[in-house]
């Protein structure tokens, strides 16, 4: 018997102009926890997928337990006990959790292959249970948030009883102490002596996880590491191919005016009497554990959502912002949550994205100047360094961090003074979160007025001057970043209104 | 999250019985306004006329609800419903001492083929559903005028065995209406407590989910337009069995209606959505419109637009109910 | 790739911002298909019938299916949302109705005209209006219900009568000439279909069409008005309706509430043909205008020859799943 | 004499159609000239335009058309003269200025009047009757609605109420819906009279499944084919057609005598139509036309000989 329980040997994947994985080799050990790491498009997902038979790799050889397996789709891996928890949710939204959970794998009467639906429900809440999660798992999939979808996948992966569990960045929508749960059932499953493949951009998951580490980069493998073994600086160089010093920039924003005012905006049942001013120059962090409403609130500021009562002053003036077009013209611009569903349109090409915002900018009478757009695209997509060949490379073909990048230079479009960003290094690499963190900064130093929603606690102290914490709805608590730190900000996130 | 802010929540089954209720409190107010018109409406005899004449809608719609819930729709159903009738009649108007169950089996299998290939169409030819269908309908109407040579075959060519599949009974209670029982209880079974029923769900609901999960979903795709077939098949027999008469014209335009009693039925065209209880419900509400409206003796010229406004008011009003659960469902604090 | 590990600079990549011209890609087109099977089309007719190649054949052709046409102008939009309008032949008859039933009682004709169009677009402003105002409702319902309802609308109003006698300077829209060989409703067509393929494909609402078919949502955070939008195709398209209205009821010379029954199917068949996927965010116009001769021809050549109806039908159905079928082949992108 | 003759029936698939066209063939290979059969999918004014518009292409010499609306097919009919071809309509008429003569099957003051004649005669002169027809606006049964009811004013018919004019727009499942409902509705309805194939056959299911022979009484216009059985086992006693072979025979005859100028359409004009005999053009509205003749009536004995010819 091999020491290893999955070898991978070799592996080379192209997509149509791009080499997604390039002769790659991997070993993953009985019962450990390994991370696997690397920058935006490293090919971390693909190979996750090679893995799992959604794709056939170009040429290599995959080994489980010693013996040479060929996994032709996805029910292959399911049959070898292989689970895994994909980047991009998979999940049915009109369906219950629990079928979400069972899907495939439903408990059925061994006799009549009746399908037990008791039972079913009864696992689900207690594997929800087991996650720290406690809604009903009768809910539709739908009316989950994006973090409770989380914890219905991961509890989907552990509930097939796989002796292979991987996940792909399952943190990047979690909160401390929701991920605080999953590092406690991954820590279980590994007591168990299930093996675990975990891929993050966040070194503190691969610290207090996992035994051993492996890097990609750009398509190509670079190394393992047991963590103890490898200092920050070398993963970091091992990760990037350079080395990154300071991840956060040091700010030279002068905070000036007063540009916007909130004051006691409520939405019955989201968020009430919200109340803060934002200055040029200054980067707000506003921050709270899932759920808080904080995106709620960036979408009222933006219009896409009513407010029930409060008021807004911009510049000094009171406005009213009751569709987008109103913030817009105002100068707010915002980086939504979910990239992929609310940022892009994944079919179109890089310039046609870039555009959309803007159409007006790149149009005379409505007819579109497609040199104009063109050269507006090209320019944006290398402002924010988007690893793309053309602009006319289709958004679907990116990774995720280099389709959030495309995100902020639609943002960039636009003449704005006022810019939300929700979760803006969700699932974004140390590279280009540093890439965004610098264009913040930036942005900041030309007088913009930035509010940035984030759930990382040295991100918020970082890069905020002055920092919001949410809870249920309400603001709990605001302080200068100077006085600030992790344990106060939790305190406020956790505790009732102090 | 907190354990108390879930448990207020409306559940996923709550929304659908709510919807559902909604839907039968509209039909029991239009039967009383019905029954104030027309004293006949609420007897047995009524009752089971509307049975009877909604129970060839009723398994079609069965087909239709799970070819909609996989995204998918089915324009071709009338044909086939033609096609198979006709071939059926056909061969009992050649060979009248034919067991009525060997036409029943021919009818469906003729069904099952046509729904077959309209399947592979779409699963493995990636031909979306409209489209195929639409093509195969005006084939399966031109072969149907082809094998007929534009005749009819009429009363008096079918055995009476043949004509009695329709017109029999078991135990009081008419065969068609049997078979359409027979047909829901099989389904609801199939579609809520089988593996391969639960997956026709999941590819509607998210077809990258599905394939990403290993299910095969070509072949469940594939899968429901074969039975959409096979019941369009049987259909087209009960249907020529009970009028008597086949014709290569026959149900034409049908599959609208069948189509406008899911949508009533809460089957969303969206797919992923869409229940055998409230489909009940949906082909109950179609063939009262249907039953009704020449008995509480409205001009007819208004019945096409009393019909109109009435799935369009059941329609809009089983959306805001919905909407208002929705939304209540969504906000998580009450203050 | 650029790999630039080596060097430890930040090093913004190069962009490419022309596109690389690829014979492959360019002859490789859903568009080329359709045009190879048109150009089949006009020799297999050619070589059927000795009447079909003439020009005086060919224009006056066009005079029988024009009229459906102009819908799938619109319609075209319709379906690059995803959605889809059946309401179609009903707008037809309600408007038609309408407009001879006002001129009877003593409208004067340009502004019974006028009315018709002013039905159409009223007709596709409630479409809009329910599909934007009921999100959960899909523009299949909607539309089912309002095809049902505005038929019966024109039932209500002209029962079984027909009402015609309009004035012969109307016939002129469904009958003339221009220059003595070219149909009027050619020029009018080739007109729209112009109006239609620039604000498609050159103008931001076009773009912003796209972008709504594709992802409404994105297009939402995006600050593109999509109700709005949404509301003014289904408007536009009502109004296109109404436009086949006055064509096909010049053609009739007078109206029934049952005109134009089957119409949606036959519309719907032609956009699709064209390339534009019911699935939303693709296709073009060059593809639709090529399927609406294709068809056209296609059916006028067979009835030429007068290969029966049911066959010409078969035929139709046949050539549309195959040629998506071909569509589907790898080698063809279909992209905006 | 060579000659091209057309005829566009109503629709295809429909047996009675198919007869028309089968008739209009015999008299056309009888002359000796080419004959062109055009039958649209569906029955609708639309593709009939087209179909005339192809024929116009294909220069024929004459269109003979069984219309789908009477108004509708003006402007194209209208053209097709205009360029020398000879028109006229058979079985459904098209208005006069659309045509140069119209073939009629039968009076349709008489079709009328002897259903009602029929009706009163197998109720016994007394009681409730009811009229179960195609479309609301069908033309031909609609004129026919029209004499029955100029019928019914006679004192004889004192004791017989028309309760209702139900449509069942000749779909199957509408005109069995429509026929239960008239039965439920009106518990003492005596009889009905259905004009139209697809209704009478419909009705006559109807009654049979529930054993109503003998107490509710049905006639109308039907295809012996289809009203066999229901002929046969009573239902119906008897019910009235003209031969659709004759229809299109006749109209292949007048067409042929248009083309050789034998008449013009002018009322008086006289001609040979083969095995028919001489016919004559009549005044009729403000058109003419050329009458077949007397509705023919099917009962027990005779329709063993019809059901499987048409
Ligand atoms: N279906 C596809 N078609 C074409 N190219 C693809 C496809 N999927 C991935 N790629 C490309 O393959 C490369 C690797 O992508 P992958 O998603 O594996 O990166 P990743 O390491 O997971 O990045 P991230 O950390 O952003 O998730 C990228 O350049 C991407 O554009
Ligand atoms: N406990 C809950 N029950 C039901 N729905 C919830 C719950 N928590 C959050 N949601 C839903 O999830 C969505 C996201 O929540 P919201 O935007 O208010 O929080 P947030 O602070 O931005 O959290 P996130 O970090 O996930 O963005 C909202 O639409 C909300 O309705
Ligand atoms: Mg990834
Ligand atoms: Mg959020």
């Amino acid at each position: 018997m091999s020491k290893y329980i999955l070898e991978l040997k070799n592996i080379t994947k192209t997509f149509p102009g791009v080499k997604a994985l390039d002769n790659v080799n991997f070993q993953l050990k009985s019962g450990e926890i390994h991370a696997l790491m690397g920058e935006n498009g490293a090919g971390k997902s693909t190979f996750i997928k090679v893995i799992t038979g959604v794709h056939q790799p170009d040429q290599g050889e995959i080994f489980l337990k010693g013996k040479k397996v060929n996994i032709k789709d996805p029910n292959d891996s399911k049959k070898l006990g292989i689970a895994a928890i994909y980047q991009h949710a998979t999940s049915y939204p009109h369906l219950s959790v629990t079928e979400n959970i069972f899907m495939g794998h439903e408990k059925i009467d061994i006799k009549t292959k009746r399908i037990l639906w008791e039972d079913m429900h009864q696992s689900a809440e207690k594997f929800l249970k087991e996650l720290g999660a406690e809604f009903d798992p009768k809910r539709r999939m739908s009316t989950l948030s994006v973090a409770q979808q989380q914890i219905v996948e991961i509890a989907k992966a552990i509930s097939t009883n796989a002796e292979i569990i991987i996940m792909d960045e399952p943190t990047a929508s979690l909160t401390k102490t929701e991920s605080e749960d999953l590092y406690r059932i991954t820590e279980k499953l590994q007591e168990i002596g299930t093996s675990i493949i975990f891929i993050s951009h966040r070194f503190e998951d691969m610290y207090r996880l996992a035994g051993r580490v492996t890097v990609f980069r750009d398509s190509k493998y670079i190394g393992t590491w047991g963590v103890n073994e490898v200092s920050n600086q070398d993963l970091i160089k091992a990760m990037v191919g350079r080395e990154i010093t300071q991840m956060f920039p040091s700010k030279n924003a002068e905070i000036s005016e007063e540009i916007f005012r909130v004051e006691k905006l409520s939405r019955k049942g989201y968020f009430k009497d919200i109340s803060f001013t934002l200055h040029s120059g200054e980067i707000l962090a506003i921050t709270g554990l899932v759920g808080a409403g904080r995106t709620e609130l960036c979408q009222s500021l933006f219009g896409i959502e009513r407010y029930d009562s409060g008021k807004l002053y911009f510049e000094g003036n009171e406005v009213e912002i009751k569709e987008v077009q109103a913030a817009m013209k105002l100068g707010i611009g915002y980086l939504p949550e979910d990239r992929q569903e609310q940022g892009l349109i994944l079919d179109w090409e890089l310039d046609k994205n870039i555009s959309l915002t803007s159409l007006d900018k790149i149009s005379q009478y409505s007819f579109i100047d497609r040199k104009k757009e063109k050269s507006m695209a090209k320019r944006l997509a290398e402002l924010v360094n988007v690893k793309a060949r053309s602009i006319f490379n289709l958004a679907k073909e990116l990774s995720g961090g280099n389709q959030q990048k495309i995100v902020v230079a639609k943002l960039l479009t636009s003449d704005l003074k006022v810019i939300i960003l929700d979760e803006p290094t969700k699932g974004v690499d140390v590279g280009a979160k540093s890439a965004i963190f610098k264009i913040m900064a930036d942005l900041a130093a030309q007088g913009y007025a930035i509010i940035m929603v984030s759930s990382e606690m040295p991100e918020v102290l970082g890069m905020g001057d002055r920092i919001l914490v949410m809870r249920n709805g309400e603001i709990t608590k605001e302080m200068a970043v100077e006085e600030a730190s992790q344990e106060k900000i939790l305190a406020a996130a956790m505790q009732e209104k102090i | 999250m907190s354990e108390k802010s879930s448990k207020n929540k409306i559940s996923l089954e709550r929304i659908q019985q709510i919807r559902e209720f909604s839907l039968i409190g509209f039909i029991i107010v239009l039967s009383i306004f019905v029954q104030f018109r027309n004293s006949n409406f609420l007897t047995m005899s009524n009752i089971d006329d509307l049975l009877t004449n909604t129970a060839i809608l009723s398994i079609l719609a069965v087909g239709m609800m799970m070819v909609i819930i996989t995204r998918g729709i089915d324009l071709s159903i009338g044909a086939t419903l033609a096609l198979s009738g006709m071939v059926t009649s056909m061969t009992v108007s050649n060979y009248p001492s034919l067991h009525p169950l060997v036409a029943l089996l021919i009818g469906i299998f003729i069904g099952l083929i046509s729904g077959a290939i309209i399947g592979l169409l779409v699963a493995k030819f990636n031909i979306l559903p409209i489209i195929a269908t639409l093509g195969m309908m005006n084939v399966f109407r031109g072969i149907t005028f082809l094998i007929s040579g534009g005749k009819w075959v009429s009363a008096y060519q079918m055995s009476d065995s043949f004509k009695a599949i329709s017109t029999g009974s078991i135990l009081g209670i008419n065969n068609l209406i049997l078979i359409a029982i027979i047909i829901y209880l099989v389904f609801y079974y199939f579609i809520n407590y089988t593996r391969t029923g639960r997956k026709i769900y999941a590819v509607g609901s998210s077809p990258e989910s599905a394939k990403i999960s290993g299910i095969n979903v070509d072949r469940i795709t594939w899968l429901v337009y074969s039975i959409m077939g096979g019941l369009a098949g049987l259909s087209g027999v009960l249907w020529v069995s009970k009028f008597a008469s086949a014709q290569s014209n026959t149900a034409s335009g049908y599959e609208m209606n069948v189509i406008a009693a899911c949508v009533i039925g809460g089957v969303s065209i969206a797919g992923g959505e869409g229940k055998v209880t409230g489909l009940i419900s949906g082909v109950l509400l179609y063939g009262i419109l249907e039953n009704a409206l020449p008995m509480i003796n409205v001009s007819p010229f208004w019945q096409n637009a009393i019909q109109g406004a009435v799935i369009l008011i059941a329609v809009l009003v089983s959306a805001l109910i919905k909407r208002r659960i929705g939304s209540s469902n969504k906000i998580r604090r009450e203050d | 790739m650029v790999n630039n590990s080596n060097n430890g600079i930040t090093l913004n990549r190069e962009i490419k911002s022309e596109k690389e011209f690829s014979l492959k890609k360019f002859f490789f087109q859903w568009e080329w298909l359709l045009f190879l099977i048109f150009i089949a089309i006009h020799i297999i007719n050619s070589q059927l019938s000795p009447y079909y190649l003439n020009t005086y054949t060919l224009l006056d052709a066009t005079m029988t299916f024009l009229d459906k046409a102009f819908i799938a102008l619109s319609m075209t939009f319709v379906i690059i949302f995803g959605d889809i309008d059946i309401s179609v032949g009903s707008t037809i008859a309600l408007a038609s109705v309408i407009m001879a039933v006002l001129y009877n009682a003593g409208l004067p004709m340009p502004l019974a005209i006028l009315v018709c169009l002013l039905v159409g677009v009223i007709a596709g402003f409630i479409n809009g209006i329910l599909i934007v105002k009921f999100k959960e409702l899909s523009a299949v319902i909607v539309t089912l219900s309002t095809m049902i309802l505005y038929r019966g609308i024109a039932y209500i109003i002209l029962e079984n009568q027909a009402s015609g006698g309009f004035p012969m300077w109307f016939n002129f829209l469904g009958w003339g000439y221009i220059k003595t060989i070219i149909p009027f409703i050619l020029v009018a067509f080739i007109i729209a279909a112009v109006i239609f393929y620039v604000l498609l494909h050159k103008t931001t609402f076009g773009r912003k069409v796209y972008a709504i078919g594709n992802n409404d949502v994105a297009s939402l955070f995006s600050g593109v008005k999509v109700d709005k939008i949404k509301i003014i195709v289904f408007t536009l398209n009502g109004l296109m309706a109404a436009i086949a209205a006055l064509f096909l009821t010049s053609k009739m010379g007078s109206t029934r509430p049952n005109i134009a029954s089957g119409y949606e199917l036959d519309v719907i068949a032609m956009v699709v043909l064209g390339g534009v996927s019911t699935s939303g965010g693709k296709g073009r116009m060059i593809g639709v205008l090529l399927s609406i001769f294709i068809i056209g021809f296609l059916r006028y050549g067979l009835g030429l020859v007068n290969v029966p109806d049911q066959v010409i039908l078969i035929v139709i159905g046949i050539l549309l799943i195959f040629s998506v079928m071909l569509s589907n082949l790898k080698l063809f992108s279909n992209k905006s | 004499q060579e000659g091209k003759y057309a005829i566009i029936v109503k629709n295809a698939g429909n047996p009675y159609n198919e007869k028309e066209m089968d008739g209009f063939e015999k008299a056309i290979n009888e002359i000796g000239g080419e004959v062109i059969l055009k039958a649209p999918a569906e029955p609708t004014a639309e593709s009939q335009i087209i179909m005339i518009e192809q024929l116009i292409t294909q220069h024929v010499d004459a269109i003979a058309i069984a219309g789908n609306d009477p108004d509708a097919l003006q402007p194209a009919l209208k053209k097709a003269m205009s360029r020398g071809i000879k028109v006229l309509s058979l079985d459904s008429a098209v208005n006069a200025q659309s045509r140069m003569v119209h073939i009629n099957q039968a009076d349709p003051e008489q079709i009328g009047r002897v259903q009602i004649q029929a009706i009163s005669e197998m109720i016994g002169g007394s009681g409730q009757i009811a009229v179960l027809s195609a479309t609301s606006q069908a033309a031909n049964q609609n004129t026919w609605i029209e004499w029955m009811k100029k019928e019914l004013e006679k004192p004889e018919y004192d004791q017989i109420e028309l309760v209702k004019v139900a449509y069942g727009d000749d779909l199957r499942d509408k005109s069995v819906s429509e026929t239960e409902a008239l039965l439920k509705s009106y518990p003492d309805l005596k009889g009905i009279i259905a004009p139209t194939t697809v209704a009478i056959a419909a009705a006559g299911k109807v009654l049979t499944d529930r054993g109503l022979q003998g107490e509710i009484e049905l006639t109308g216009l039907g295809l012996p084919s289809e009203m066999a059985e229901y002929i046969k086992n009573g239902v119906c006693d008897w019910m009235y057609l003209w031969n659709p072979i004759d229809v299109g025979y006749l109209a292949g005859y007048a067409a042929e005598a248009l083309v050789t100028e034998k008449i013009t359409g002018n009322p008086g004009e006289t001609f040979e139509a083969g095995r028919l005999g001489s016919k004559e053009v009549i005044q009729a509205g403000d058109g003419t036309e050329i009458m077949l003749g007397a509705p023919f009536r099917f009962d027990k004995e005779n329709i063993d000989q019809w059901k499987d010819v048409y």
